[in-house]
C-alpha cells in the first residue's frame, strides 16, 4: 500500500482490534495499554511525522521477495512452535504452575495491592519496568538529538501565527471542555493503577494526548508558554531519576535495589509508597517523552514552512 | 418493575442496534463522502447513544456503573459529533465538494469512494 | 556497599544518563561521562576480584528471590565481558572529547553522551542479568541508543544506515522476544538458571525447538553473523568515529556473549549439538563469513567500511570457535572476543583521529598520511597487524588458540582455511598500508598534523594493550579458561 | 663495563631497537643519524664477540622469559649455530651500514630515516632468531623480520616497488602462516613442547606426524626460498642494493636456512629425519631447486636478478645439507651460512657500486668496466670464486663438507647435482668479471661523464667482505670449530 495515511489508520485499527482481543483474554491492563499507546498516541505521532514527509510512498524498483520470505518463514515457524504448546486455559500449563501462583496468592500479603499486574510490574519485576522507562527515555533522546531545532527557528516561531486549526471554532470549544477532563482522567489512571487497570504508562500517554490536542488547536507557541520544550526535556530525565532514585534510596536504607520494603517500617506500606513513586516516575517520563516527540515533529514542520 | 425496566431497556437496545445497522448500511451504500459521514455519525450518536441508555436501565440502580455509563454517553456524544464535524470540514477544505445532484461530476464521487 | 556491586555496575551509567540532561553544558557532560564510565570500570574490577575469590555472585533485585523477581548473577564469563565493555567505553570516551567536538554540532553533544551512556547501560545490563526478559529490555536500550548514535553521523547516509540497522535490529529483537515468550510458555519461568533446570523436561517439544530457533536467529542478527551482517558495514561506516569505535569494540561482543549464554547456560551444549546440526551450521556460516567479508573488505574504498567488513570476518572466527564445541574452542572464542575488541577499538579510534584532521574516511585521502601523522597511522598499522594475527600482538594469541582447538578436534582442513583466511586480512590491511605510506598524497595535507593528544593517548593505550595482551595472556586466557570450565561444568562436560 | 652474559644476550636485541629510537629522533640530522647506526652496530659487534668468547670458553648463556600462554615462553639460549648466524649478521650490519651510507647518499634516496630504522629492527629480529630457544620464539622473530623488511623492499614507493613488496610479503607471510604456523601448532599439539633439544623432540611414536610435519616446515620456512616458493627473492630485487645485500646475503635468507637447519637438527633430530619417508622427496626438491635456479640465473641479464637466482640456488645447498641428515651435511650447511654470506654480500655490494658509479644494471653493458672500476671488479671476482667454491675462498670448505655429507648417504644423485651446479655457477658468475677485465669496448661510447670507482664507504665495505672471503679460506678453523660445536650440541658427531 503506497498511501501512508491509510497505513497509519490501518495500524491504529489493528491496535484497537488487538486491544479488544486482549480484553477478551482478560488481560485488561494490556488491552488498556494497547488501546492508549498502540491505537492512540502512536497513531497520533505517526500522523505528525507524516506531515513532514510525503503522504505517498515512493515506488520501489524491486519486489520485496526477501521480506515476504522472511515473513512467511517466521509465520511457519510460529505455527510450528504452537503445535506442542499447552492448550489455552489448561490449568496445569507450566505458566500457571510455576511462578504465577505465588504472584496470585502472596501478592496481597507481600505487597498489598489488589491489582496483581501492578504488583508484578512495579515490584516483583520492577527492574524491568525501570528498563522499559529507560527505553522510552532513550527513544525521546533519539528524537531530541535527531530533530534538533536551531535557535533561529525558535525565534522565528514566536512571530508565527500557529496551528492550522485556529479557525475551527467548534473544535476549539469542544476541546476546551474536554482537555481538563482528559488530564483529570490521566491522573485518575495514574493513581488508580493499584486497584484497577492503569498505571504510569497509560496515564502518561493520556496526559500527553491531552496536551497534544491543546497544541494542535491553539498552536505550538501558545502551548510552549506553559510547557516549555527545555523544561519538558528535563522532565523526561526526571521521571527516570525518580524511579531510579527510589531504588537507590532503598539501597541506602539497607535493602537491595528497588526493595521497597525498606522505605517504611512496615514492608507493605513501604511497597505502597514505592509503587506509587515509581509509577509516578514512569508517568512523568512517558508523558514528557510523548510530548517532546510531538513538539519536535511540529518544530520541524514549522521549519519546513519557513524554508518554503 | 423489573420487567418494565427490562422492556424499556430492550427497546432502547434494539433501536440502538437498528441505527447502528442502518449506519453501517449507509456507510457502504451512500454515494458520496458527505452522505456517508452522515451515516457513520448516526452509528456513533444515535446507535451508540441508545444502546448506552439501554444499558443504563440494565445496570440496576445508582451504583458505580451508572455514572460511568452516563459519562461515556456524554463523551461519545461530544467527541463523535465533533469528530464528524472535523472530518467533514477537512474534506471540504481539501477540495472535496458534496454531490448536490447525482448528475453532477460522477468522477468526484468515485474519487471519494477511494477514501 | 560491596554487596551491591552487581547492581551498581549497571545503575551508575543508568542514572547518569538522565542526569546528563540536567547538566546541560557539553564540556561538563563529557567529563561527567568519563567519570561515570571509569566508575563502572572500577566496579567491574571490584566484581572481578569478588568473583575470583568468592565465586558466582547472585543479586536479588527488589529483594525478591530468583524465579519471582529478577536476578543478577555474575560469574567469570559475565565479569570478563563487563570488564571489557566498561574499559573500552572509558577509553573511547576520553578520545570522544575532542573528536565529537569536530564531528557534531555543539547542541547535540549532550544527547550524544547521553546516548552513549544509555548504550553502555544496555550492554552492561545484558551482561549482568540472569533473566531472559530483562535481557530483552536492556537489548532494546542499547539498540535504540545505538540507532541514535549512528544517525548522528555527519554524512546524510548515516540516517539510512541507522534506519537499515533499526529494521534489522528490530527484527532481531522481535525474534528474541518471541523466543523468550515461547520458552516462558513451556516452563513458566524467565530466570536463565531456572530455565536451564526446567527446559530439559520439555526440550523435545516443537515449541522449545522453535523458541531456540527464534532466539538464535535473533541473536545472530544482532551479532552480524554472515549472512545477517548487512546492516553492519554501513552502520559502522557512517556513524561518528567514536560511536564506531565503541560499537565495534563492544556491541557485537555482547551479542556473542548472549549466544554463548543461550547455548551453554540455558539450553546446554548437549541439546544444541544433538537436536540441531548447530555445529555444522555455525562452522559453515563462520567460514563463509570469514571469507566473504574479508574479500569484500579488500575492495572497499572507505577505510571505515573496510574495517567494518573485517569485523564481520572476525565474528566468523568467534562463531567458528563456538562451532568446535570443545572447551578449547570456547576459550578461543572468548579470547578472541577480548582481543578483537582491543584491535578494533585501536584501529577505529586511530581512524577517528585521522578523520578529525582530514575530514574524510576515504582511503585515497589517507594517501601519504604516514609522514604527517606517524603515530596515528602506526596505530592503524599495529591494529591491522593484530587483525592479521602477527606474533607479539593479541591477534596471534587468538589465532593460536583457534587453530589449536581446531586441530584438537581433528578439523585440520578448517584450520588450514582459517590460516589461509588471514592472508585475506593481509591483503586488506596491506592495501591500507600501501595507501598510507607508499602513495603520494592526493589531497592537500600540508597543514595536517598528528591527532590531538587527548586522542593519541587513548589510541596508544589500546595499541600498547594490543601488544601487552599479546605477550601476557594471563588475564585473557586465564579468565577465558575459567569461564569455559564453569560453562562446561554445568552440564558435566559433554563432548 | 661488567655485564652479565644474560644481559648481553638481551642487549643484542635491545641495542638495535634503542638505535631505532635514536635514528628516528635524529631524522633531521643525517650525519648524527648515521653515527647512531654505526655506534649501535659497533656495540652489537662488541656484544656478539664477547658472547662468542664466553660460549667458546664453555659458558652456557640462556634467558628464560615470562611465560606467555599455553606454557610457552619467550626464551633464548646461545648455541653454536645461532652463534654463527649472529656473528655473521652482527658484523655484516656494520659493513652494510657503511656501504649504505655511501650508496644511499650517492643515489639520493628518499625516506632514509625509515630505511635505517627498519634496518635496525630487522637486525634486532635476526638476533632474536639466532638466539631463540624454542620454535615459538623463533617464529615470532621470524615474522617480525618479514614485516620489518617489507618497507625496505617497497622503499622506492613506485608501482614496481609496491608490486615487488606485495609478492615479497605475500609469499613470506602466506608460507609462514599457512604452513609454518600450522606446523608449529601441530608440533606443540603432538609433542607438547616446542623447545629445541639435542636429538629432537619427536619420539618414535610420533614418526607419522613428523613425516607430515616435515614438509610443512620446509615449505613453511619461505625465507629458505626452496622452489616453488622462491618467487619473493627476485621480486625483492626492486629494493635498494644495501637491502638486497641484507636480504639475500645476511639476515633474511640466512634466517630461513638457519631455521631449516635448526628445525632439522633440534626439532626433528638427524636420526629421525633419516627415516622419514617425506625426506627423500624434499631432498630431491632441494636438488631440483639448486639446478633450476642456476639455469634461470644463466638466462638473466640483469645483474641483481642473476645474483638473486644464484642465491636461491645456494640456499638450497644448505637446505639439502640439512636434509641429508648426516653430520657432515649439517656441518657443511652451517659453514655455508657464513661463507655464502660473505661471498654473496660482496657480489651485491659490487652490483650496487656499479649501479651508483655507472648506472649500469645489465650484465651485457659491463664489458670493459674493469678498467674503470678495478677494485670493485676484483672484489666481484673474489666473491664469485667463493660462491663457486674454488680456492682461495671460504666457499671451498663448506662445499667440501656438503659433498662429504652427500657421499656419506650414498645418494650419488645429490653429489652429481652439487657438482653440476658448481659448473653452472662458474658459467654464470665468472664471465662477468672476466669480460669486465678482458673486453675493451662498450663503455666509453655512451658515457659522457668520467667513470670512476663508487663512493669511498662503498669501496671500504666491499673490500672488507672480499677480504673476509679470503680469510675464511685461510683461517677456517674458528668457523669449523663452531660448526663442530653445533653438531655436538645437537647430538651428532662427524665420523
Amino acid at each position: 500500500m503506497s498511501d501512508l495515511f491509510a497505513v497509519v489508520m490501518l495500524s491504529g485499527i489493528y491496535s484497537l482490534i488487538s486491544a479488544s482481543l486482549f480484553l477478551d483474554l482478560d488481560a485488561v491492563d494490556v488491552a488498556f495499554t494497547e488501546a492508549s499507546v498502540g491505537a492512540g498516541i502512536s497513531t497520533l505521532l505517526m500522523l505528525a511525522s507524516l506531515k513532514l514527509v510525503s503522504r505517498y510512498q515512493k515506488k520501489t524498483r524491486y519486489k520485496p521477495i526477501l521480506a515476504f520470505f522472511v515473513v512467511v518463514t517466521t509465520g511457519a515457524m510460529l505455527i510450528y512452535g504452537t503445535l506442542d504448546m499447552p492448550h489455552f486455559g489448561t490449568a496445569d500449563a507450566p505458566v500457571h504452575t510455576h511462578v504465577a501462583p505465588r504472584y496470585l496468592n502472596e501478592s496481597m500479603g507481600e505487597i498489598g495491592v489488589p491489582n496483581v499486574v501492578t504488583s508484578v510490574l512495579a515490584s516483583y519485576r520492577g527492574y524491568d519496568t525501570l528498563g522499559e522507562t529507560l527505553v522510552i527515555f532513550t527513544a525521546g533522546i533519539g528524537v531530541m538529538a535527531l530533530l534538533m531545532v536551531s535557535k533561529q527557528t525558535k525565534q522565528e516561531s514566536k512571530k508565527l501565527i500557529p496551528a492550522d486549526m485556529q479557525q475551527q471554532i467548534i473544535l476549539r470549544i469542544v476541546a476546551k471542555m474536554m482537555i481538563p477532563l482528559i488530564l483529570m482522567f490521566a491522573l485518575y489512571v495514574q493513581f488508580h493503577g493499584d486497584y484497577g487497570p492503569g498505571g504510569g504508562f497509560q496515564a502518561g500517554v493520556i496526559f500527553a494526548a491531552g496536551i497534544i490536542l491543546y497544541t494542535m488547536l491553539f498552536g505550538l507557541s501558545t502551548s510552549q508558554e506553559v510547557f516549555k520544550a527545555t523544561t519538558i526535556e528535563l522532565f523526561t530525565a526526571a521521571g527516570v531519576l525518580l524511579y531510579g532514585g527510589v531504588g537507590v534510596v532503598c539501597m541506602l536504607l539497607g535493602g537491595n535495589f528497588l526493595d521497597y520494603d525498606f522505605l517504611k517500617h512496615d514492608p507493605v506500606h513501604g511497597q505502597h509508597l514505592g509503587i506509587l513513586l515509581v509509577e509516578l516516575g514512569v508517568g512523568i517520563t512517558v508523558a514528557s517523552v510523548m510530548m517532546i516527540i510531538f513538539f519536535k515533529f511540529t518544530w520541524r514542520t514549522v521549519k519546513h514552512k519557513y524554508k518554503k | 418493575m423489573e420487567l418494565v425496566l427490562d422492556i424499556i431497556s430492550w427497546i432502547f437496545l434494539v433501536t440502538g442496534c437498528f441505527f447502528c445497522l442502518t449506519g453501517a448500511v449507509g456507510l457502504l451504500r451512500f454515494p458520496d463522502f458527505f452522505s456517508r459521514i452522515h451515516a457513520a455519525s448516526i452509528t456513533d450518536t444515535l446507535g451508540a447513544g441508545l444502546i448506552l441508555i439501554g444499558l443504563m436501565f440494565q445496570s440496576g440502580g445508582w451504583g458505580l456503573v451508572m455514572p460511568k455509563l452516563v459519562l461515556i454517553l456524554l463523551f461519545s456524544l461530544l467527541a463523535s459529533t465533533t469528530a464528524s464535524h472535523a472530518i467533514a470540514k477537512a474534506a471540504l477544505k481539501s477540495g472535496l465538494k458534496p454531490e448536490v445532484s447525482s448528475a453532477d461530476e460522477p468522477s468526484e464521487g468515485e474519487s471519494s469512494s477511494k477514501l | 556497599m560491596t554487596t551491591h556491586l552487581p547492581i551498581l555496575q549497571v545503575i551508575i551509567p543508568l542514572l547518569a544518563a538522565p542526569f546528563c540532561i540536567f547538566l546541560r553544558i557539553p564540556r561538563l557532560v563529557g567529563i561527567f561521562a568519563i567519570l561515570v564510565s571509569a566508575a563502572a570500570f572500577l566496579v567491574s574490577c571490584g566484581l572481578l576480584q569478588q568473583v575470583i575469590t568468592a565465586g558466582t555472585i547472585s543479586y536479588k533485585l527488589g529483594g525478591w528471590p530468583a524465579p519471582w523477581g529478577i536476578e543478577y548473577r555474575i560469574d567469570i564469563l559475565n565479569v570478563y565481558l563487563l570488564l571489557l565493555v566498561s574499559a573500552m567505553s572509558t577509553i573511547v570516551l576520553v578520545a570522544a572529547q575532542t573528536s565529537i567536538k569536530k564531528e557534531l554540532p555543539e547542541d547535540r553533544h549532550v544527547f550524544f553522551y547521553t546516548s552513549f551512556l544509555l548504550c553502555l547501560t544496555g550492554l552492561l545490563g545484558i551482561l549482568a542479568t540472569a533473566d531472559a526478559f530483562n535481557v530483552f529490555v536492556f537489548l532494546e536500550i542499547s539498540a535504540l541508543s545505538t540507532y541514535t548514535m549512528i544517525a548522528l553521523g555527519t554524512d546524510r547516509r548515516a540516517l539510512t544506515a541507522s534506519y537499515q540497522y533499526l529494521i534489522m535490529g528490530t527484527i532481531g529483537a522481535t525474534f528474541i522476544i518471541i523466543g523468550v515468550g515461547l520458552m516462558y510458555m513451556m516452563t513458566g519461568t524467565l530466570n536463565m538458571y531456572d530455565l536451564a533446570e526446567r527446559l530439559p523436561e520439555v526440550n523435545t517439544s516443537r515449541t522449545v525447538l522453535s523458541a531456540f530457533g527464534f532466539f538464535i536467529v535473533g541473536v545472530c542478527l544482532k551479532l552480524a553473523l554472515f549472512p545477517l551482517h548487512l546492516w553492519l558495514p554501513n552502520a559502522y561506516a557512517f556513524a561518528p568515529s567514536i560511536a564506531t569505535a565503541f560499537l565495534a569494540a563492544t556491541a557485537t561482543k555482547v551479542a556473542v556473549y548472549l549466544l554463548i549464554r543461550l547455548v551453554f547456560s540455558i539450553f546446554g551444549i548437549e541439546f544444541v549439538v544433538t537436536v540441531l546440526p548447530m555445529q555444522e551450521i555455525f562452522m559453515v556460516l563462520g567460514l563463509a563469513g570469514i571469507f566473504a567479508a574479508s574479500v569484500s573488505a579488500i575492495y572497499q574504498l572507505n577505510i571505515k567500511r573496510l574495517f567494518a567488513y573485517s569485523s564481520v570476518a572476525q565474528i566468523g572466527y568467534m562463531i567458528l570457535g563456538l562451532a568446535i564445541g570443545t572447551k578449547l574452542g570456547l576459550v578461543a572464542t572468548l579470547v578472541h572476543m577480548f582481543n578483537h575488541a582491543l584491535m578494533k577499538a585501536a584501529v577505529f579510534l586511530a581512524i577517528g583521529g585521522a578523520v578529525y584532521r582530514i575530514h574524510s574516511a576515504q582511503l585515497i585521502h589517507f594517501a601519504g598520511l604516514g609522514r604527517k601523522m606517524p603515530l596515528t597511522m602506526a596505530a592503524i598499522v599495529i591494529g591491522g597487524l593484530s587483525l592479521i594475527g602477527v606474533p607479539l600482538t593479541v591477534g596471534f594469541v587468538s589465532k593460536w588458540y583457534l587453530v589449536l582447538a581446531l586441530l584438537e578436534n581433528g578439523w585440520w582442513p578448517v584450520a588450514i582455511l582459517v590460516l589461509m583466511s588471514s592472508l585475506l586480512a593481509v591483503m586488506y590491511v596491506w592495501r591500507t598500508v600501501e595507501w598510507i605510506y607508499f602513495t603520494p598524497p592526493r589531497i592537500n595535507i600540508d597543514d595536517v598534523t598528528e591527532a590531538p593528544l587527548s586522542q593519541l593517548i587513548p589510541i596508544w593505550i589500546l595499541v600498547l594493550a594490543n601488544i601487552y595482551f599479546g605477550l601476557n595472556t594471563s588475564l585473557t586466557v586465564g579468565l577465558s579458561k575459567m569461564a569455559a570450565e564453569s560453562l562446561y561444568g554445568i552440564f558435566g562436560g559433554v563432548l | 663495563m661488567a655485564l652479565s652474559a644474560e644481559m648481553m644476550l638481551i642487549l643484542t636485541m635491545v641495542v638495535p631497537l634503542i638505535a631505532v629510537g635514536g635514528i628516528a629522533a635524529a631524522h633531521k640530522y643525517p650525519n648524527l643519524r648515521e653515527a647512531v647506526t654505526i655506534t649501535a652496530s659497533l656495540i652489537l659487534i662488541y656484544l656478539v664477540s664477547s658472547l662468542y668468547g664466553i660460549t667458546k670458553a664453555g659458558g652456557v648463556v640462556s634467558v628464560q622469559g615470562a611465560e606467555l600462554f599455553s606454557d610457552l615462553a619467550l626464551s633464548f639460549r646461545i648455541e653454536p649455530l645461532g652463534m654463527i648466524f649472529s656473528l655473521v649478521a652482527g658484523y655484516l650490519w656494520l659493513v652494510t651500514t657503511i656501504y649504505a651510507i655511501g650508496y644511499m647518499r650517492g643515489h639520493h634516496e628518499k625516506n632514509q630515516t625509515r630505511f635505517y630504522c627498519c634496518f635496525a629492527i630487522a637486525i634486532s629480529s635476526a638476533m632474536g632468531i639466532a638466539y631463540a630457544d624454542n620454535l615459538f620464539t623463533l617464529f615470532i622473530f621470524y615474522e617480525v623480520l618479514t614485516l620489518s623488511t617489507y618497507p625496505l623492499v617497497t622503499h622506492a614507493g613506485t608501482k614496481e616497488a609496491k608490486n615487488g613488496g606485495r609478492v615479497y610479503l605475500g609469499i613470506l607471510l602466506s608460507t609462514s602462516v599457512i604452513f609454518l604456523l600450522l606446523g608449529i601448532i601441530s608440533t606443540w599439539y603432538v609433542t607438547g613442547t616446542l623447545d629445541f633439544r639435542a636429538g629432537g623432540i619427536f619420539g618414535e611414536e610420533h614418526r607419522k606426524a613428523a613425516a607430515i610435519l616435515l614438509p610443512l616446515f620446509i615449505f613453511g620456512i619461505g625465507k629458505a626460498a626452496i622452489m616453488p616458493f622462491h618467487r619473493w627473492l627476485p621480486s625483492a630485487m626492486v629494493a635498494p642494493t644495501p637491502v638486497s645485500a641484507l636480504l639475500h646475503a645476511v639476515a633474511v635468507v640466512k634466517a630461513g636456512v638457519f631455521t631449516v637447519l635448526k628445525v632439522c637438527t633440534y626439532t626433528f633430530g638427524i636420526d629421525l629425519l633419516v627415516s622419514l619417508p617425506t625426506r627423500d622427496f624434499l631432498l630431491y626438491l632441494g636438488c631440483a631447486s639448486i639446478i633450476l635456479a642456476s639455469l634461470v640465473a644463466m638466462r638473466k641479464d640483469n645483474l641483481k636478478a642473476r645474483l638473486a637466482y644464484s642465491t636461491v640456488s645456494q640456499l638450497s645447498y644448505i637446505t639439502v645439507g640439512a636434509l641429508l641428515a648426516t653430520g657432515s651435511g649439517a656441518l657443511g650447511g652451517a659453514m655455508h651460512i657464513a661463507t655464502h654470506a660473505f661471498g654473496k654480500i660482496t657480489l651485491f655490494f659490487c652490483a650496487g657500486a656499479i649501479m651508483v658509479a655507472s648506472h649500469k644494471t645489465e650484465i651485457s653493458q659491463m664489458k670493459g668496466l674493469g678498467k674503470h672500476m678495478p677494485i670493485t671488479m676484483t672484489a666481484f671476482f673474489i666473491g664469485s670464486l667463493s660462491i663457486i667454491g674454488l680456492p682461495p675462498c671460504g666457499g671451498t670448505w663448506s662445499k667440501w663438507y656438503l659433498m662429504v655429507g652427500a657421499a656419506d648417504t650414498g645418494k650419488w644423485l645429490v653429489m652429481a647435482v652439487l657438482m653440476v651446479s658448481s659448473l653452472l655457477n662458474i658459467a654464470y658468475l665468472l664471465p662477468i668479471p672476466l669480460k669486465a677485465f678482458l673486453s675493451e669496448d662498450g663503455v666509453e661510447k655512451d658515457r659522457s661523464f668520467q667513470l670512476k670507482e663508487a663512493p669511498l664507504p662503498c669501496l671500504i665495505a666491499l673490500c672488507f667482505t672480499a677480504f673476509g672471503c679470503l680469510v675464511l679460506f685461510f683461517y677456517p678453523q674458528p668457523l669449523y670449530e663452531i660448526a663442530r660445536a653445533f653438531l655436538e650440541a645437537s647430538g651428532n658427531y662427524v665420523r
